[in-house]
């Protein structure tokens, strides 16, 4: 009977984007007692943006530690418990206030184990949602996880879908050295199948390829690769292209040679990102392909990204600078010689 | 105090009416504090906030008008629809902002107290900030500076018990926050937020000093949020109802209310009559922001530079840039 | 007399990178009763690289204002003085150190005029060396100035030359808008020629041809450009290639229009930087490149940067990471199909 | 004392032959100081210090020959030759690193002692820092995490009178900089750091207090550096010769020495016997670190990750990249 239950148990369970990161903290809370996390709102609170919600109540005020608002100093106090070893998870509530803290991160975490050779070393997660949309203004709706990327020493991964979302965050926190995990707060809704397995966990450094095509390759990380996705299926419906879309996952390694093998197939590109395109993401990858696929390009490789202005309050100018997917449609159109490049 | 109130009532209807959106933090309950502390600032002087705005940029002479049409996303709004609830704005009136990273607008605050000595000028500055933003470094660096340069600056700390749901005993190691201005050997007491005459008084006393001697303070002042700390939040999984029954009990506004018609001879009918003008002023602020324009889409770019050269400076960044970006910015600078 | 003798006045005066900084600012200080310095040691020290010498005794401690070790607090200052309308000119003592100022630099002095509508701006000048080579280490031999160059609101120069970076520098103070003149602890000793004209600016946002060439195009800004032009004469000399050199001079803005007329003519490119090349300055050059002229390139657009390690401080390591002549060489002539390709 | 002395003193020499290279802090006159808050510490207790490391390093027992071998860029160096003077790092000693950006080591501090408290050892954590440090806002945070959170850390004030050319006066709006601990509720003292014993009483009580009751605590330590901020400085623009000569009338090992042959009976020749082993040892330091080779080129990209799976993760990353990174980081990750 409970055998035959077993194997009817289901394979996956669906939840949303929120809920996989939440059962990835459970799970390795759970799993290793030196893992243990830190943040502003984290435990009574619940989380500014829910993640957390009950993990205090289970965990207990150790496990889960609630911080004051002192970003350079918790995020330092995590660096420097992970030198000892422990697998500290401190949780910024959105990217944006990780500035205040960046001297911790750029000139100590990325720095330690190299600095010293080897002889210590720095096992920290900073988990962040990025991105804008919500009429958050300028100091709240930025995606600067580029910053991060530009930094050796560190590892910065940035998942799309609830089963990256909770495959990487564990990956991340086993992980010996300091990652950063951009989260999303347009993803943070998104649905999806999460698989039953406490012990799976998602490589750090492979892209995905989330929809296989031949036409255009569409590049793209966290909730841009959502939309990306979208906008692939409108350029079917309406255009009868078949565009593939490559969730890059992670920036930090970056998975040149999942990009570079669709290109080669596709001969057209286009990089999408939430953040600011001028010196962001989609510069390195686009520089990248045009190296590494420069004779298989049939067209210049596009960049579509957020209006280069801080983001401004009143709704209809706040859509009009993000990356929505009617830009991303007519970016790609453009690259397929389709449409008008402005 | 009543206009504050009854204006962010009506923000809270407008803002469940989705006419207004983002963030929005709501101060009801702390009308003592902020009227107390601004009433003595001369016009000269300038006063710096949180994001926890509204009712300092009206105490301060922000028209309601402008406002409710910031919120509203207006260009008839104090930033031109650009800032929102967070970033109110008004310079002619000493209102040097609204903003949105905690202790962001301390080392702003000595900056501009720090221009005021080196124009010579006999004004000062006033920074509000909340309780759990003491805990901030910028907060010691700020201090620290206005001490060892003597600017004339009070830092003003609104004490409303909570940094969300984190209380003050919690998050600071010395709760009794005006102490911490012993650090930079620098004065700073506290006072009760729920009676505005008393916030008053030493409000006044600080700025006259920072004024006369160039001797900055720390000014805290107990107060209360009735609301969530911002309408995402019921604010409710921090502290019992009961908490907050008691606090009203202290609301500012029946104190003051209570004081005039008691000690002072002022008859209800009066203030019911300074009542009706309040709502009926807000009422107002609504039909102006109702009535000015939405910011053209076509202008996104308008406001990134302020240098007349910068069109030309940006004239030569066209080649290969990101689609879209031509138009909407290199273009835009233009305007 | 005089009158000869002022016409046989020279129009120049040759001097280190390092005078011709102090010059601007002597000048702007003398000409603009609002203009004022701010910096740790720039007074009685005379700044820890000597930048600022003599200037505290000719202009006293209110035009020289010596500040503690609390960058976070005096760039926030020297904005909000900058709101007031005063121009200050902010001494970071090297560019490691404004991540602790990088909420006040990114969040504030690059937002504030955005965020509220144009009703106040942020004249504010931020100026600091950057750079390695002399075994500082890990924390202390960054260039990072990409993470401002990233950022809308900001404008970002790098001058290489001692005449540039006094035309720069005076630009940029008489701006009205933020500004991060990025100086350089290489290029302090360089000597060259700057105008005898204090009234001289150098406008933000050109780019300038510092050598004319027909075979390749080496495109790079602050000490890389010095590097870029002697590798150019010995790829001359010992190849015969006539190299052209693009001196970037501004990041923010960028002009793509000078880089991009060059590679039509040259068909070839490559991109150095004292910098990370991944998610860099040169990854933004390198995509603008490849869409402005796709058509024009012979080969793909080739990068040359420090290598990806936070910096060694042993001599050797030292020297196998950083740009040296001789990669910016090897990586030329790979472009030009004249050596092996690394 | 001696060692730190003469060690630092061959440092020198040794930089003037550029066998030594980078930014290098000395520090004689401060081995008064440095001796007495480090020799209470048991081993299991961790250091953390600013760049101004060497004498902290071999006071917490970090073998003389890895320092200089460090010093000389090599792999016998406690950092395989990547830290240098800066960076100096000995985890089985307790000695938690050489830290270069002013006040960045306190968090770190901050972090190891929770770490301390969370595995419910019996040890305490010491963080030196200089006094120009307390005016940064991370010097404020760490404090109050460490006072909020109970924990088990002295922050240690070498106060020298200087940051680099800046006096404290100028700098800190509470010159007595002990009095800082204050805004955190913590225990703040002083002492005189010319006196070994005298701080070293001090030190040992703070430390037994801070592993037995799980109390944070500040000890300033007033002493003096006679050598400019480092070698490229002559630490004459802002200070007098006779300033320096008064100080080193209190030379901390002048005392000592004093007082073990007035009044504990000790021999000179005692003493001399002590000098010359001392100088054998930093003579065989230097030995040692020549005889240590230098890092291959080759193994640049060594250390920069740990986890195993660092080669695997970066394998996908070569196509399109940088002109020499592929062999040189891509290829290093592997070894
Ligand atoms: C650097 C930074 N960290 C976190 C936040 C998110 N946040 C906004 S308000 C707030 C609480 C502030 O509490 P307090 O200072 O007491 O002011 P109050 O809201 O009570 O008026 C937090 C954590 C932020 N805006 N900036
Ligand atoms: C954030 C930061 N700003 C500036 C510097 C440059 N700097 C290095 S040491 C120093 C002076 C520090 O003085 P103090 O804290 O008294 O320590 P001491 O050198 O006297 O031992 C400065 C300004 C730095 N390393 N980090
Ligand atoms: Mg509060
Ligand atoms: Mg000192």
């Amino acid at each position: 009977m409970s055998a035959t239950a077993a194997t009817r148990a289901p394979a996956t369970t669906t939840m949303t984007y929120r809920e996989a990161v939440r059962l990835a903290l459970r799970e390795e809370l759970v799993r290793d007692e030196d893992v243990f996390l830190m943040g502003e709102e984290i435990g009574v609170f619940e989380g500014s943006y829910k993640v957390t919600a009950g993990l205090y109540r289970d965990f207990g005020p150790v496990r889960v530690r609630e911080t004051p608002i002192s970003e350079e100093g918790f995020v330092g106090a995590g660096i420097g418990a992970a030198m000892m070893g422990l697998r500290p998870v401190v949780e910024i509530m959105t990217l944006n206030f990780i500035l205040v803290a960046m001297d911790q991160v750029v000139n100590h975490a990325a720095k330690i184990r190299y600095m010293f050779g080897g002889e210590v070393g720095c096992p920290l997660v900073i988990r962040t949602p990025n991105g804008g949309g919500s009429q958050l203004t300028a100091q709240h709706s930025q995606s600067f996880e580029v910053f991060f990327a530009h930094t050796p020493g560190m590892k910065v991964v940035a998942p799309s879908t609830p089963a990256d979302a909770h495959g990487l965050l564990k990956a991340a926190i086993r992980d010996d050295d300091p990652v950063l995990v951009v989260e999303n707060l347009q993803s943070y809704k998104v649905r999806g199948e999460v698989p039953n397995d406490p012990e799976r966990v998602v490589e750090i450094g492979r892209a995905a390829v989330t929809r296989e095509g031949s036409d255009i390759t569409l590049v793209a990380h966290s909730f841009a690769a959502t939309r990306a996705l979208r906008v692939a299926e409108r350029l079917k419906q309406d255009h009868g292209v078949n565009a593939e879309v490559v969730d890059l996952r992670s920036l930090r390694p970056l998975d040149t040679e999942t990009i570079a093998k669709s290109i080669q197939k596709t001969n057209r590109a286009l990089c999408v990102d939430e953040g600011w395109s001028t010196y962001g993401v989609s510069a390195e990858i686009a520089s990248r392909i045009q190296k590494a696929c420069f004779d298989d390009l049939d067209a210049p490789i596009e960049r579509v990204g957020l209006a280069e202005v801080p983001m401004p309050y009143a709704k209809q100018l706040e859509r009009a600078a993000i990356v929505n997917d009617d830009k991303i449609m007519a970016a790609a159109l453009s690259v397929l010689d389709l449409g008008p490049s402005v | 105090m009543v206009l504050i109130r009854v204006f962010e009532e009506e923000v809270e209807r407008q803002y469940k009416r989705a006419r207004i959106g983002g963030y929005c933090h709501l101060a009801s309950g702390q009308e003592g504090a902020t009227v107390g502390a601004v009433d003595p600032m001369e016009r000269d002087d300038l006063l710096f906030s949180s994001y926890r705005t509204h009712g300092l940029a009206l105490a301060k002479g922000v028209d309601p008008d402008a406002v409710m049409g910031e919120l509203f996303g207006r260009e008839g709004g104090s930033a031109h629809g650009r800032g929102g609830s967070m970033h109110l704005l008004d310079v002619p009136h000493g209102f040097l902002g609204g903003w949105g990273i905690v202790t962001g607008q301390l080392p702003l605050a000595t900056g501009a107290a720090l221009a005021l000595t080196y124009r010579g000028k006999r004004a000062a500055v006033m920074c509000e900030l909340g309780d759990a933003a003491t805990n901030m470094g910028a907060w010691h660096e700020s201090l620290n500076l206005a001490g060892i340069w003597d600017l004339p600056v009070v830092f003003l700390i609104f004490n409303n018990r909570y940094g969300m749901g984190t209380t003050v005993e919690k998050a600071s190691a010395e709760p009794e926050l005006y102490k911490r201005a012993s650090a930079f050997k620098m004065h700073g007491e506290r006072v009760d937020g729920q009676d505005v005459e008393a916030v008053l008084e030493a409000s006044d006393r600080l700025l006259t000093r920072a004024r006369n001697e160039r001797k900055p303070a720390v000014l805290e002042v107990i107060t209360y949020r009735y609301r969530g700390h911002s309408v995402a939040d019921a604010g409710t999984a921090y502290r019992t109802q009961e908490e907050v029954e008691e606090w009203r009990k202290r609301d500012p506004i029946l104190i003051y209310r209570r004081r005039l018609m008691d000690e002072r001879g002022v008859e209800e009918s009066q203030l019911r009559a300074i009542e009706a003008r309040v709502e009926q002023r807000v009422e107002q602020s609504v039909i102006a922001a109702e009535a000015s324009p939405e910011p053209p889409v076509d202008t996104l770019a308008r406001h990134l530079y302020g240098d007349p050269n910068s069109a030309k400076q940006f004239s030569q960044m066209g080649p290969g840039s990101p689609f879209g970006e031509r138009e909407l910015v290199l273009g835009g600078l233009g305007r």
